[in-house]
């Protein structure tokens, strides 16, 4: 195995442990707690300044069976809460110390009580993040929620939260936002480099790595790929996969859509490695306010916050020119209410930049992919044949 | 001589189930039939062929009653009932000859079809005593699936000599067999039958029984009918029950201390759970889509040409389980061809289709309230081998160490609780009049 | 054979029936139908009955494979061995629709497992598509099972539900468990006629709403399998009419070809754009 | 059945009580200023049910239009079935809450109200962001068909089950510096807060006589059905009219009808006809069906199974519980009211709840009415069931349908569980045998 290859291995074993095996490790080499956070944003910097490990739990993916999950849902709710309460029941979850839940959507909200009532022992909070983005209102009621929940772990045992810690943070997870940036430019460059699958696994692994580690392991990846000299250019369709931000596809759907005949040039995986654009202000005397400004002023368009004016569909034909796709592929998790209310927005808007797009489901367990394969398939058929 | 029952009927979707039960609370006898025909004709047939097992149980009875031992009674009665059945199956033999000539006729198809036709029936004809021998086996035990496959083999032959096209056959066939399904006359008397039957068996102690219970009169105290068609079923409403209850109750009779009850059939698929008194305190159905109940292993044995008996032990002898990703009945049916075709073995597919449906069953388990100890499944795909064995491994991943109760009679849990219902309505009545005469 | 002439051929691998189609390709003076076989593949290996399926089409066409300058695949044709290139469905049943009627800019695609909706353009240029999901109801698989549990043959099926008075209502129901929907309803006397055709409204129902919210408007072709089926087209007109759609749906004979057609349309049109940038095919054409 | 004027117009036939006529006269008059509000320079805030701030707008002189009411209503006529065609057919997804798809849809169908005449278009959005994450969206939808700004009010959520002051000082902020100087732009008035407390006042008396009435349901037998009858009880108070005389008046005309009830000894009004002998007392979560809303309701009635409590009576507030509106902290107490919405309680509380009716309303057991499209609602709620039954011993029961698409209520599959369910509690009281 090349070095490429190990480390792509690596990724997809990450990806695949559903027993969280890397949180336990870290455990043992740091003794800190570690807290799970539900999609879409939490301030990581925040808890990584405690010594606490931040936990993306994205679900289980198309591996995990679903038993006692589906006692929890209706068929009508999206895949996600129901494999996560599943990973809580048979103990996946036992090195969390604790979970935390955006204020994404209703179903990841009312899991917050679920979890409460089904796991009473444990620390489990609901981050009500403010849809009011003005710093002297919005911007205190956040300041407040993350100094209780600072209160809070530290009562739990994590180390007291102080500006300086919280500035290494900061200045930790701005490079490995700009390595994840660079990663999206070289994509968007060299799609044939950085396959999306591949790109994918990367994101994932940094849900269950420590920033350091995965930081390391973005660099190594990129140079690696730089390196590759058999990594060559094939005659595919460029496109943005737009709505995938929360229960995020399974690894199969993606290389259907590659090998279907798309480059993926931009997505919206796992959000919380970009949903602060550009770096955090990392030396003012008040880090915590820093923080909060950013998420005030840097956060991206996403479906789950709101924006009027029709701003977001303009953000998303932006990206579309800065990515140089040829069309937007909508990719939402079935029954996700923000995803799905958003599209005639983002559609209405693509439509009227003249530019080609198509839209279809997944779950997370999806496991038959022809329908898929057949839609993005004319979808990139038409783009090459039309293309000059 | 006379004897009361009462009699319990369950009109599934795929099957018809009959329990006669005596005053003692007694099972007489069960019977069962394809739900195929029209809903008044299948509780006929279910309740007759409840009535002939009932009348085969006393035919024991009455051997017994003259001394003669377990094992002589046992060959004596397989021998009287493969005798038996061998001239139901004639007498529908020849009903269905006539329908198809009839078919035949009306289209117009000439002398080739008819005289093809023969070729077929004659075959089968023939075939008959075979069919019938002591220790032979059969793919099914209803004239459709047991005449319909032999049938469409030969046909099959037939078109790949090149003599008749397959099609119009077949078509002819399935026309046919309804119209012969739905006769009640086309299956005969049991007294015609067994007369004949006990004179082939040619034993003078199996002679006297039988006449003996021939004189025996079977009097009907009271019905209650349950199930999907219960709407629909040839009973008052008073007496119709819901089949939720009478799959508790009926399950609580068989196993006292069961708490959990999983009931796949043909067309539905129920979680229930039971208190000690049999009394359901909580229960979850799936919606109407064949994934998840018996029709799915049903259309999936179609697919590969298999009768039902032969599905479970074919995937019994799988080491690998295939995972199906098709939800849908027919798209598992193309995933099915696919893989074969891909040269995936056929019975880890196989596998991989129980375990789908045993899953989708486990999730209504977990709806429903879990799984407690004891834990019964019932309903026709416990007959199935690799069902239940795909069950009890999931229990046992999940919930720990279950007693997981089945029965080769669990088919007839709820026509069972229907009877026990019944005999209860047929004491409030008494009471009832009690009351009124005092 | 004039020099600019291009003969190919097109493979609809589908999931119950493999569609050959051979053309000859003038470029801009057209193209023309020389040759076409299908083969239900009757549980058989789709890859097995490719080939002896493109035989037999050639056959009738006398011509040979070495004559061939394009084999493109549509369906599930990806992994057959001879093809040059692969389309996908949609591509294709719009270049095929096309070809068939060139009046029309939209064709609802009605196979075994699927139906799809797709819209084009005046060169075949897919718009906008619907489809059908993971539920074979109203699918040509649950027709051809209704037919098994009435008794009738699959050809039989248009004919006699055109001679229906009064149609049954029946909302949608699995593919499966028609079965005992189907039998309910003879069990109450309704007639075969009466039974198909509210089938076949019912599906027409669904067929509908995916040509609306694909936007479709005008001529509609129906391509595919179901195409054969007069009972589904007058299903489909009626019920078009009922609501106000504004479609007139078409039908072909060679409609259930159209992917195969499509298909080798666009092999041939690959051919002349590599060729006008100087890139030659490593085609069949030796 | 020609007045199509209230939440409950199919139904009204039969309830034929005085203070039924009230509510339809003043819902008519209510739509009636409406279609007259552009004629008349009048102006309009559109808002939704769950933490709207009816006093604080009718202050200043404008109002509110609730598109959730629209949707519902549109269901009960009939209308939603198109509407939500149409809205699919423009590109929204099945999957997605149908109340969003029944309102574009009637937007898109010419926007005329349930009185059938026409709805002004909104001067202000005013997004009440209050226990349901789907209002976002739905306002980022109306922000892009009209030419109206939008102002958010994004009420926290209960998380921990507790209102801290940190929230309270949030949600006052923003009333603060963002809603009343909006409401302020539109109306061309200045804030006045003696306006406001006089409202606050009468709705805390309209509030009083209304917890009065959910809770006769204790006795035995109940006068009043709370969930089916519930919905037309709480019209008034969750919709334009708290704060109102008039809706003062409602509610103390309607206690003294139930009082008269009780007098009588009788049981619940339905459409068909009064319950005489009831047979099952249950405790609902969930919102109705409203395509269905009369056979629905019938299927309970014909079994003499009564309604003694309800959720979906609390999603326009929870007062039950001791909540009133005071009016000697004005902005306090629209903020408490906001946050204490029944859907912007943690599911922990909503337990809670639902344990708390079964005992006290001595309910046979509980059911869920589970509807597709209010995530809001739906997510937890096996969760909450199988809770329920635990801490209770009582029953429960689930059924699953939608709040107005027809396709999603299956009469006969609901109809089987319900009688299963109701043979189930008879058995259960039979002692089994
Ligand atoms: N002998 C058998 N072996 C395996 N499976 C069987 C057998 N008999 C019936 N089944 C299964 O049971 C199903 C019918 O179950 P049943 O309980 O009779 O259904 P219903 O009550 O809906 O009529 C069939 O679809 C089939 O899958
Ligand atoms: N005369 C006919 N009437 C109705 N349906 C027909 C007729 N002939 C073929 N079909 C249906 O067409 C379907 C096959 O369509 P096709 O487009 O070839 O599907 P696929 O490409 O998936 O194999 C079959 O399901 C068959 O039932
Ligand atoms: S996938 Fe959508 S609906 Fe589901 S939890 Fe995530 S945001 Fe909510
Ligand atoms: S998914 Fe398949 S099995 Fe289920 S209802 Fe649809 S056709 Fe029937
Ligand atoms: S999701 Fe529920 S609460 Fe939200 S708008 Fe829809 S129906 Fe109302």
């Amino acid at each position: 195995m090349t070095e490429l290859e190990q480390l792509l291995a690596r990724a997809e074993e990450l990806y695949r442990d559903l027993r969280f095996q890397a949180v336990t490790d870290w455990k043992a080499r740091h003794g800190g707690l570690a807290i799970g956070f539900m999609p879409v944003y939490v301030p990581r910097e925040l808890l990584h300044a405690m010594g606490v490990l931040p936990v993306g739990v994205m679900g289980a993916g198309d591996d995990l069976e679903i038993i006692r999950g589906d006692a929890y849902y209706q068929s009508y709710i999206c895949h996600l809460p129901r494999s996560t309460i599943e990973l809580g029941l048979n103990g996946a979850l036992d090195s969390l110390d604790g979970m935390l839940f955006p204020a994404t959507c209703d179903v990841i909200r009312n899991l917050s009580g679920m979890w409460k009532l089904q796991f009473p022992e444990k620390y489990a909070h609901y981050l009500d993040v403010p849809q009011d983005f003005d710093a002297l209102v919005g911007g205190q009621f956040y300041r407040r929620e993350l100094e209780e929940i600072a209160d809070e772990l530290h009562r739990r045992g994590a180390r007291k939260l102080e500006p300086a810690a919280l500035r290494r943070s900061i200045e930790a997870y701005n490079e490995n936002r700009s390595l994840v940036e660079a990663l999206y430019t070289l994509r968007i460059d060299e799609p044939w480099r950085v396959p999306t699958h591949e790109l994918y696994l990367l994101l994932r692994a940094g849900n269950v790595l420590s920033v350091e580690e995965h930081t390391a392991m973005l660099r190594e990846y990129r140079e690696a790929v730089l390196a590759d000299a058999d990594r060559r250019s094939m005659d595919q369709a460029r496109v943005l996969l737009a709505g995938s931000f929360c229960e995020q596809p399974p690894l199969g759907l993606l290389r259907t859509l590659e090998r279907a005949g798309c480059y993926i040039v931009d997505d919206d995986f796992v959000q919380v490695h970009r949903w602060i654009t550009g770096d955090v202000r990392a030396n003012g005397a008040d880090p915590l306010g820093d923080l909060v400004l950013a998420y005030l002023e840097q956060g991206i368009a996403s479906p789950i916050r709101y924006i009027d004016d029709q701003a977001k569909g303009q953000a998303l034909v932006e990206r579309v020119e800065r990515s140089g796709a040829e069309g937007v592929i909508f990719c939402a998790p079935s029954f996700c209410d923000p995803a799905l209310l958003d599209q005639p927005m983002a559609v209405a808007a693509i439509e009227r930049a003249g530019i080609p797009w198509t839209s279809f489901k997944y779950a997370e367990n999806t496991g038959q992919f022809q329908v898929i394969r057949e839609q993005a398939g004319t979808f990139a058929d038409s783009i090459k044949l039309w293309s000059e | 001589m006379k004897i009361d029952y009462c009699v319990g009927i369950d009109l599934g979707s795929t099957t018809t189930k009959a329990v006669v039960l005596d005053g003692e609370r007694h099972i007489l006898g069960r019977g069962i039939t394809n739900s195929r025909s029209n809903y008044d004709v299948a509780c006929k047939v279910a309740l007759g062929e409840a009535l002939i097992n009932a009348r085969f149980s006393l035919i024991d009875g009455r051997l017994e009653h003259e001394g003669i031992d377990a094992e002589r009674r046992r060959e004596l009665l397989t021998r009287f009932e493969l005798a038996f059945r061998e001239q139901q199956y004639r007498s529908q033999l020849a009903a269905l000859r006539a329908s198809l000539h009839q078919h035949a006729e009306r289209l117009a198809l000439g002398a080739a079809t008819t005289s093809t036709l023969e070729r077929i029936l004659g075959t089968m004809e023939q075939e008959t005593t075979e069919l019938y021998r002591v220790g032979a086996s059969r793919k099914s035990d209803f004239f459709r699936d047991l005449a319909g496959s032999r049938y469409v083999e030969l046909a099959e032959a037939i078109a790949r000599e090149g003599s008749h096209a397959f099609d119009p056959l077949v078509g002819l066939f399935d026309k046919a067999i309804l119209e012969t399904e739905n006769s009640t006359e086309a299956v005969g008397t049991f007294e015609s039958h067994a007369r004949k039957a006990m004179v082939q068996a040619g034993d003078p102690a199996l002679q006297r029984a039988v006449t003996k219970v021939l004189s025996i009169e079977l009097v009907q105290r009271l019905g209650v009918g349950t199930g999907y068609g219960r709407q629909r079923l040839p009973f008052p409403e008073k007496l119709i029950r819901s089949e939720i209850l009478c799959h508790g109750l009926g399950a609580h009779a068989m196993f006292p201390q069961t708490r959990t009850v999983l009931d796949i059939g043909g067309q539905d698929t129920k979680a229930i759970q039971v208190d000690p008194n049999g009394i359901v305190t909580s229960f979850q159905m799936n919606d109407r889509c064949a994934a998840g109940c018996g029709r799915y292993l049903g259309y999936i044995a179609d697919e590969m040409n298999l009768g039902l008996h032969e599905l479970g032990p074919m995937a019994g002898k799988s080491c690998r389980t295939v995972r199906i990703n098709s939800t849908c009945t027919v798209f598992a049916g193309a995933e099915l061809r696919e893989r074969l075709s891909l040269g995936e073995k056929r019975e880890d597919i196989l596998a991989g289709l129980h375990r789908a449906i045993i899953l989708r069953a486990m999730s209504l388990l977990a709806r429903s309230g879990g799984i407690e100890d004891e834990f019964t499944f019932t309903g026709g795909v416990a007959r199935n081998t690799q069902a239940v064995k795909a069950l009890r491994v999931l229990v046992g991943e999940h919930y720990g160490e279950r007693k997981l109760n089945t029965s080769p009679d669990s088919i007839y849990t709820g026509a069972l609780g229907a009877s026990l219902f019944a005999w209860r309505e047929v004491s409030r009545q008494e009471a009832e009049s009690v009351e009124v005469l005092a | 054979m004039r020099s600019d002439e291009l003969r190919v051929a097109g493979i609809d691998v589908g999931s119950s029936a493999i569609k050959v189609a051979l053309l000859r390709d003038r470029g801009s003076e057209g193209a023309e139908l020389v040759g076409q076989a299908t083969e239900r593949l009757r549980r058989r290996d789709p890859l097995d009955v490719v080939d002896s399926t493109l035989d037999a089409a050639l056959a009738l066409a006398g011509l040979r494979r070495g004559d061939l300058d394009y084999i493109a695949t549509t369906g599930e044709g990806e992994k057959v061995e001879c093809r040059t290139g692969h389309f996908y469905g949609m591509t294709t049943h719009a270049r095929g629709g096309l070809f068939l009627d060139p009046a029309v800019r939209a064709v609802v695609d009605i196979g075994a497992l699927h139906a799809r909706a797709v819209l084009m353009d005046e060169r075949a240029r897919v718009l906008g598509h619907r489809m059908t999901s993971q539920c074979a109801s109203g699918s040509g698989q649950f027709l051809e099972n209704i037919c098994r549990y009435l008794g009738v043959t699959i050809d039989e099926i248009g004919p006699l539900s055109l001679q229906s008075q009064k149609p049954e209502t029946c909302s949608s129901i699995c593919a499966v468990l028609a079965e005992t929907d189907v039998i309910n309803m003879v069990s109450r006397g309704i007639t075969i006629p009466d039974i198909l055709k509210g089938i076949h409204l019912s599906m027409a129902g669904r067929y509908l709403k995916l040509l609306t919210s694909a936007g479709a408007r005008g001529p509609v072709l129906i391509t595919g399998g179901l195409a054969r089926d007069e009972g589904l087209r007058a299903a489909l007109v009626e019920l078009a009419g009922e609501q106000k759609v504004p479609v007139e749906i078409r039908m072909h004979e060679h409609s259930p070809l159209a992917g195969a057609i499509g298909a080798g349309l666009w092999g041939a049109f690959r051919v002349r754009k590599l060729s006008s940038r100087g890139i030659s095919l490593s085609g069949s054409r030796g | 059945m020609s007045e199509k004027v209230n939440p409950g117009a199919a139904a009204t036939a039969a309830l034929k009580d005085q203070s039924q006529e009230r509510q339809k006269a003043m819902i008519a008059e209510h739509f009636r200023k409406l279609a007259e509000a552009p004629e008349r320079g009048e102006k309009c805030v559109y808002t939704f049910v769950p933490g709207n701030l009816t006093e604080l707008i009718d202050s200043f002189g404008l109002l509110p239009v609730l598109p959730e009411i629209n949707a519902l209503q549109s269901g009960m006529r009939g209308k939603s079935r198109d509407y939500i065609a149409l809205a699919e057919k423009l590109g929204h997804s099945e999957d997605v809450c149908t109340y969003v798809k029944c309102d574009i849809g009637m937007l898109k169908s010419g926007n005329v109200g349930p009185t059938g005449e026409r709805l002004p278009n909104p001067d202000l959005l005013l997004l009440s962001y209050t226990g349901c994450f789907t209002f976002l969206k739905w306002f980022e939808l109306l922000g892009q068909e009209y030419d109206a700004p939008v102002t958010m009010l994004h009420v926290p959520y209960q998380g921990d089950g507790v209102v801290t002051d940190s929230m309270r000082t949030y949600v006052v902020d923003q009333l603060k510096k963002k809603i009343i100087p909006a409401l302020e732009r539109i109306s061309g008035r200045a804030y006045d807060e003696e306006a406001l407390k006089e409202r606050l006042e009468r709705s805390a008396q309209a509030e009083e006589d209304l917890v009065w009435v959910l809770e006769s349901a204790k006795r035995r037998p109940s006068p009043i059905d709370a969930y089916f009858g519930g919905v037309y009880y709480i019209g008034p108070i969750f919709t334009a009219f708290r704060g109102t005389q008039d809706a003062v008046l409602y509610y103390r005309e309607l206690r003294a009808e139930v009082e008269e009830r009780i007098a009588l000894g009788k049981g619940p009004v339905t459409p068909d006809g009064e319950i005489a002998n009831e047979r099952y007392r249950l405790v609902v979560e969930g919102p109705p069906n409203w395509t269905s809303f009369r056979k629905f309701w019938q299927m309970f009635a014909e079994e003499g199974a009564v309604v003694v409590a309800s959720t979906y009576t609390k999603v326009g507030g929870v007062y039950d519980n001791g909540f009133r509106h005071d009016p000697d902290r004005p902005l306090e107490t629209l903020a408490d009211y906001c946050m204490g919405c029944y859907t912007n309680l943690n599911l922990p509380t909503r337990v809670q709840m639902l344990e708390r009716y079964v005992r006290e309303y001595s309910a046979d057991g509980f059911l869920i009415n589970s509807v597709k499209s209010c995530n809001s609602f739906s997510a937890g709620q096996l969760m909450i069931l199988r809770e329920v039954e635990r801490r209770t011993a009582r029953p429960g029961g689930f059924i699953e349908s939608d709040l107005v698409d027809p396709r999603y209520f299956s009469a006969s599959n609901i109809k089987n569980r319900l009688e299963s369910y109701f043979q189930m509690i008879e058995q259960k009281r039979a002692g089994g045998v």
